[in-house]
């Protein structure tokens, strides 16, 4: 290994270090604050600059709370296994540290290769993603085992069976954007939606992104899923038996997991660092990144603030009966209409091609749209430099759009495939949650006078 | 009819696997208890085989210790029964009181016990909703939706009684003291606004899946085990029964208002119904705050009783319909200015008479919303 | 049906005694169960109510007439006696009350349970033998409900004195109690 | 057939507009901020709290007639125990329902400055951590010598003498009594005023009937000798 490639990899993995833990304080103080507001509270607001009665919102909550987990005493039960007691918080938040690793955040300060790094470039990227995602799931059991406490223990189960269940669909919609790249790289999915090609524009890149963050939710243990967590029932699941800088600890992996599955979606679905101004500076698609990362998070606070909790068979039904059919036939139908559409692109190429080569289109009347018609195929045939049937889907749009006959029929296409995809997918969910929940529903009372 | 036996759970035995059941002694200190009140649970994974309620942590002996003082002394007591709903715990005993020694209220004093009662009714299904779906495991949002509105009503009474939650308002033959000036108009403006709120709150609960899902088929009571377990108030409407002390016994004045009482068909008896009924029983309160507040005249406030209330040798069981269900204090008088005998009837505590037989069966997390819906208080539970 | 009221149920039951001041009708203490039953069946469907109330010895001063016309003060001794006190109501036809009351001694106080009829006596049945400490027999779980199951004695009974509180500290309320407990304040 | 997620979008709907309306609507977001520092000086009781000029505060923060705390003793002026209305007459300490009241009462009358001889409570202690603020005492004295002061910040670091309260930290005046409750002690004065009214017109009646009854008895006597001189 050569020690530029050393110095590089830690001038980026630094950054993930300091960024991500500073992002998780903010968190907390985000989260406490729009909970407050959305429950008409004020929320922290005291503690802000210290010495001084500046309170700045109250953004030295944080650091606060942060001195206070530190200093406060370790309680570990008497019968517990001290070893694993311990381990299990550090073991919760390495694996979500990793992972940060593996998302195509930029930074623009390296100096020795290209100008920009990436802690880690990883052909198999998205696979090595789900397989550490799964060491968390160890932790949370570890960390309910070794307590000693019914509570933890009920917590510890719930957490294994619920990160086992919503694996599979999480892993399924990610599918459909593998199948759509043809790779697994993170960062060659993130350069196929530059110019807002992003998946989720597409109606099964559409429901894989519901059905991804529902999952995620689920990963994270996060409301409505937060059963293994269910305070209401289990008293606090898993971290019930934790005190100080170990259950800090265990909220920091929380948080950064959060951060991380977030940021795979917006890798898999939400194009990555891509956006409005994207070329003005070096640093924007890591803004980007970031910022899209926060919007996630601010649905999963909003969420938090508005739904109750699923029971535990609730929530499995919904995994094996809902989710999982709904995203292998999304799957399918992605496959077929996103090959029904590339065929039909072909097809109209060929049109272009042939019209072109049958006659002279620079000479008399050309048709309406023309150049942009021909400019799609040629994209599309990968001879105006790299291919990418993506651009040459909006040039042929470009052109439909002024008037070519050809490419009209295409989009005409297009959109009918697009629509019927979703009225497909959306009678596909409603059906499974006939099918899946029991009739509930609203209900008539009487009265008396 | 007798307690169900429980069900014959035979131990899953396998060579080399044994398996137990487990055994959770949810409470004294469990956040969703709602007090110390004690489930002693076993598990089979999450399914509940048996259920035992533990009551007594709070228990301080309020009969006993009403047997050692004077009629009024005991009035501040009854307002520690339920904490939430004191005017309505201050009513039952002044009307059990006001049985023994027939004394006249005056008009205006049973307008007020009216307006009163009926604020702390909304006061308590509002809360108690949000304290349900607290149990459901939303984060508490609903709960401080409620606890704004309640807030709001606890204003007013601080000003009507000089406290937000002990009120000992209420006097034997009327009421401590007037209202001070503007309070019926404030309390006018609350009660116009209270329906925009339901609405919202209605909108935020009663269609949500989740919810909806969470609470329809859990918990059910038949029509006859409710009447047979001698539940009470809302939850017996839920049940499908039609009994509603306010139009059964008609207390106070409560034949002048033009109001109806919600309940079920009773082909279901659950959890929904039960949060649902609640619901459709605020907005009748505020029907009858709308006519009482119109129709509320001048006049005195408290009627002619001597200032030692020393009643004749009887006894009398007065109840009313609160909140909570029916709330009931039987006394003994033997002629002296103590009561010889002063029981509470708590609805709490005798709505709790079938808790086992709902829980059974159901996951660990179902046993938690029918204890929130059943609504108890563990200050009149335990008392 | 017969009609809701004491007075078919003292003509089903003649040995029902009915006590005017009280306003209740007192079971006999061999077929409480029976007539409960009876009660069920024909239209007393709830039981709001049920509690003890506990009468000690005392003696009592009567006027009677005696056999040569003239009036003579007597004095009698009343036994003490615990009575179960169940109010009834009907649901079905929305009238109320019945009292029913169940008398027993109060050494080795029993009385009929009468949770088999109405479920509502149940935990309200254990209170009253946790407190008053009456057997209820038939009762299908009869244990203590408020106190804890060491506690020794009946609170609830009126010659009940109160152990040495071994959860005593000093706190300046400590003095006034002590006063009122001195002169038992006399109201 | 409703929507799929559509009682979800309902509740969120209304999570969005009470996050929102939180920052512009007083009636969504009523908690009042209570300046905890130590440094900051506490309003001394509820009706003192001062309202700023056109600020919406909730109702609480306005002068409130029947907000009770702690009770008081009350005197009408000038050297508290010279004034003291309480005769150690005893009802309160016996009606109050937690027992927290502890009344000695004077041996001896004392001349008063209003040339009374009375009967005085040589000691008077309420328990602060036993009292529950039912305002019992106040309705059953019949002098109304005991009100309730709505001085709530009553904790204190000693926790044998500090929550033992005296009698002269209990004395009050009447002016303070005016200052805090100013309607309810406007009624009890003027009651006050007209029960001594009532005892005077009483006692007038009663003189005057006594003087009236002694001149009849007088007439009589003098009709009585005159008839017996004349037989």
């Amino acid at each position: 290994m050569s020690f530029q490639l050393i110095i590089d990899i830690l001038i980026a993995t630094v950054p993930l270090l300091v960024i991500f833990p500073s992002l998780f304080a903010f968190t907390t103080w985000m989260e406490r604050k729009a909970l407050a507001r959305i429950q008409n509270r004020i929320g922290p607001n005291k503690i802000g600059v210290p010495c001084t009665r500046v309170s700045l919102f109250g953004l030295g909550q944080p650091a606060a709370d942060g001195i206070k987990m530190i200093f406060k005493e370790d309680i570990v039960p008497r019968g517990a296994d001290k070893l694993f007691h311990l381990l299990a918080p550090i073991l919760a938040l390495i694996p979500a540290m990793l992972i940060l690793c593996f998302l195509p955040l930029e930074f623009p300060w390296g100096k020795f290769m290209s100008g920009k790094v990436q802690a880690f470039m990883l052909d198999s990227a998205v696979i090595f993603f789900f397989a550490i995602t799964g060491l968390n799931t160890l932790a949370i059991f570890m960390a309910g085992w070794a307590s000693r406490n019914k509570y933890s223990l009920l917590g510890g189960m719930r957490a294994v069976a619920q990160m086992v269940s919503y694996e599979i669909p999480l892993v399924l919609s990610a599918v459909i954007v593998v199948m759509m790249v043809g790779s697994l790289n993170a960062k060659e999915i993130a350069d196929a939606q530059s110019g807002f090609n992003w998946f989720v524009f597409s109606p099964w890149g559409l429901a894989a992104f519901i059905v991804f963050f529902i999952a995620a939710l689920a990963e994270t243990n996060r409301s409505p899923f937060d059963l293994p967590e269910a305070e209401s029932e289990i008293i606090a699941g898993y971290f019930t038996e934790y005190s100080g800088f170990k259950f800090a600890l265990f909220f920091l992996g929380e948080y950064i997991a959060m951060f991380a599955i977030s940021g795979l979606a917006v890798t898999l679905f939400l194009g990555a660092g891509d956006g409005p101004f994207v070329d003005a500076a070096p640093w924007m698609p890591a803004m980007w990144f970031i910022a899209k990362i926060f919007g996630l998070i601010a649905v999963m606070i909003w969420l938090r603030g508005t739904l109750p909790r699923l029971r535990v068979d609730q929530l499995m039904a919904f995994a094996w009966k809902f989710l999982l059919p709904l995203s292998i036939f999304n799957i399918l139908l992605a496959g077929l209409s996103y090959f029904a559409l590339d065929a039909r692109v072909a097809n109209t190429t060929d049109d272009v091609i042939h019209y072109v080569n049958s006659g002279n289109p620079f000479a008399g009347v050309p048709e309406l749209g023309t150049n942009e018609a021909l400019m799609g195929a040629m994209i599309y045939r990968g001879m105006a430099g790299e291919q990418n049937p993506m651009a040459a889907k909006k040039w042929f749009l470009k052109a439909a759009l002024k008037g070519h006959p050809a490419s009209r029929t295409l989009v005409a296409w297009w959109l009918g495939i697009w629509v019927l995809s979703l009225v497909a997918l959306y009678v596909m969910a409603k059906g499974l949650n006939n099918l899946s929940r029991s009739t509930t529903k609203p209900r008539e009372y009487l009265y008396a006078e | 009819m007798s307690t169900t036996a429980a069900p014959n759970y035979e131990l899953l035995q396998q060579e080399g696997l044994e398996t137990s059941l487990l055994e959770i002694s949810m409470g004294p200190h469990h956040p969703s208890t709602h007090g110390v009140f004690r489930m002693d649970v076993k598990l089979d994974g999450e399914t509940v085989v048996e259920l035992k309620p533990v009551f007594g942590y709070l228990h301080r002996n309020h009969e006993k210790l009403a047997e050692n003082m004077s009629y009024l002394s005991s009035m501040p007591f009854t307002d520690r029964l339920d904490y939430f709903n004191s005017m309505t715990n201050n009513w039952a005993y002044a009307l059990a009181a006001e049985q023994l020694v027939e004394v006249e209220v005056p008009e205006r004093a049973e307008y007020l016990r009216v307006i009163m009662a009926e604020l702390t009714r909304l006061v308590n299904h509002v809360t108690l909703v949000g304290f349900f779906v607290n149990d459901l495991g939303a984060l508490g949002t609903p709960l401080m939706y409620a606890f704004r509105e309640r807030e709001k009503i606890l204003d007013l009474f601080e000003q009507a009684s000089g406290a937000r939650m002990m009120c000992n308002y209420f006097r034997f033959g009327g009421l401590r003291n007037d209202v001070p000036e503007g309070w019926l108009d404030r309390t006018r403006e609350l009660v116009d606004r209270f329906p925009a709120f339901l609405d919202e709150y209605e909108q935020l609960l009663s269609e949500n899946e989740i919810i909806l899902s969470r609470t329809q088929g859990v918990g059910n009571l038949s029509r006859e085990l409710a009447i047979n377990a001698g539940i009470t108030g809302p939850m017996l409407r839920a049940s499908g029964v039609n009994y509603d002390l306010r139009k059964v016994d008609a207390y106070g004045i409560y034949d002048r208002f033009k109001f109806r009482v919600p309940y079920t068909d009773g082909d279901t008896g659950d959890c929904y119904d039960r949060f649902m009924i609640r619901m459709l029983e605020m907005r009748e309160s505020v029907a009858i705050l709308k006519q009482a507040l119109a129709d509320i005249p001048e006049g005195d406030i408290i009627g002619k009783v001597s200032k030692v209330f020393k009643p004749k040798p009887g006894e009398t069981y007065g109840r009313i319909e609160g909140p909570k269900g029916e709330l009931g204090f039987y006394l003994i008088a033997d002629g002296t200015p103590k009561p010889y005998r002063y029981r509470v009837r708590p609805p709490s505590l005798i709505n709790l008479t079938v808790l086992r037989e709902m829980c059974l069966g159901g996951k660990i997390a179902d046993a938690v919303v029918i204890l929130g819906s059943i609504d108890i208080v563990l200050g009149e539970v335990d008392r | 049906m017969s009609e809701l009221s004491h007075e078919s149920l003292l003509k089903e039951f003649p040995e029902a005694q009915w006590d005017e001041a009280a306003g209740a009708v007192i079971l006999p203490a061999t077929n409480a169960r029976t007539i409960a039953e009876w009660l069920l069946a024909s239209g007393w469907d709830y039981c709001s109510n049920v509690t003890g109330v506990d009468y000690l010895e005392r003696e009592v001063k009567e006027k009677i007439t005696n056999d040569a016309g003239e009036t003579e003060t007597v004095t009698r001794t009343e036994p003490g006696r615990i009575d179960v006190v169940y109010h009834l109501y009907s649901i079905a036809n929305k009238t109320g009350p019945l009292v029913i009351k169940q008398r027993t001694g109060r050494e080795g106080a029993t009385a009929e349970s009468l949770t088999p009829v109405w479920r509502s006596c149940d935990l309200q049945e254990r209170e009253v033998y946790d407190l008053f400490g009456v057997n209820f027999k038939g009762h299908p779980d009869q244990r203590r409900i408020l106190m804890w199951d060491e506690f020794e004695g009946h609170p609830m009974r009126r010659d009940y004195t109160e152990p040495f509180d071994y959860e005593w500290e000093p706190t300046p309320h400590a003095e006034i109690l002590e006063k009122h407990q001195r002169g038992k304040v006399i109201i | 057939m409703s929507i799929l997620g559509g009682g979800i979008f309902k509740g969120m709907a209304v999570t969005l507009r009470n996050f929102v309306g939180s920052y512009f609507y007083k009636e969504r977001l009523i908690t009042n901020d209570y300046d905890w520092r130590p440094e900051d000086k506490l309003p001394q009781s509820i009706g003192e709290y001062p309202k700023e000029e056109g600020e919406q505060l909730r109702d609480t923060t306005t002068v409130n007639h029947y907000s009770r705390n702690f009770p008081m003793l009350l005197h009408d002026g000038g050297e508290p125990m010279d004034t003291v209305r309480c005769v150690a007459c005893q009802i309160c300490e016996r009606e109050c329902p937690p027992q927290c009241i502890y009344i000695e009462k004077s041996e001896d009358k004392t001349e008063r400055s209003d040339n009374k001889a009375q009967f005085y409570p040589a000691k008077f202690d309420i328990d602060v951590s036993v009292c529950m603020s039912c305002q019992i005492c106040v309705e059953v004295c019949p002098f109304d010598a005991i009100v309730m002061n709505s001085q709530f910040e009553l904790s204190t670091p000693d926790r044998f003498g500090g929550l033992l309260v005296r009698r002269d930290d209990l004395l009050k005046s009447n002016d303070y009594y005016h200052k805090i409750h100013p309607q309810e002690a406007a009624t009890r004065d003027q009651k006050m005023v007209a029960d001594k009214a009532a005892k005077e017109a009483k006692k007038k009646a009663a003189a005057e009937k006594a003087k009236a009854a002694a001149e009849v008895k007088a007439k009589a006597a003098a009709e009585a000798k005159a008839k017996e001189e004349g037989e």
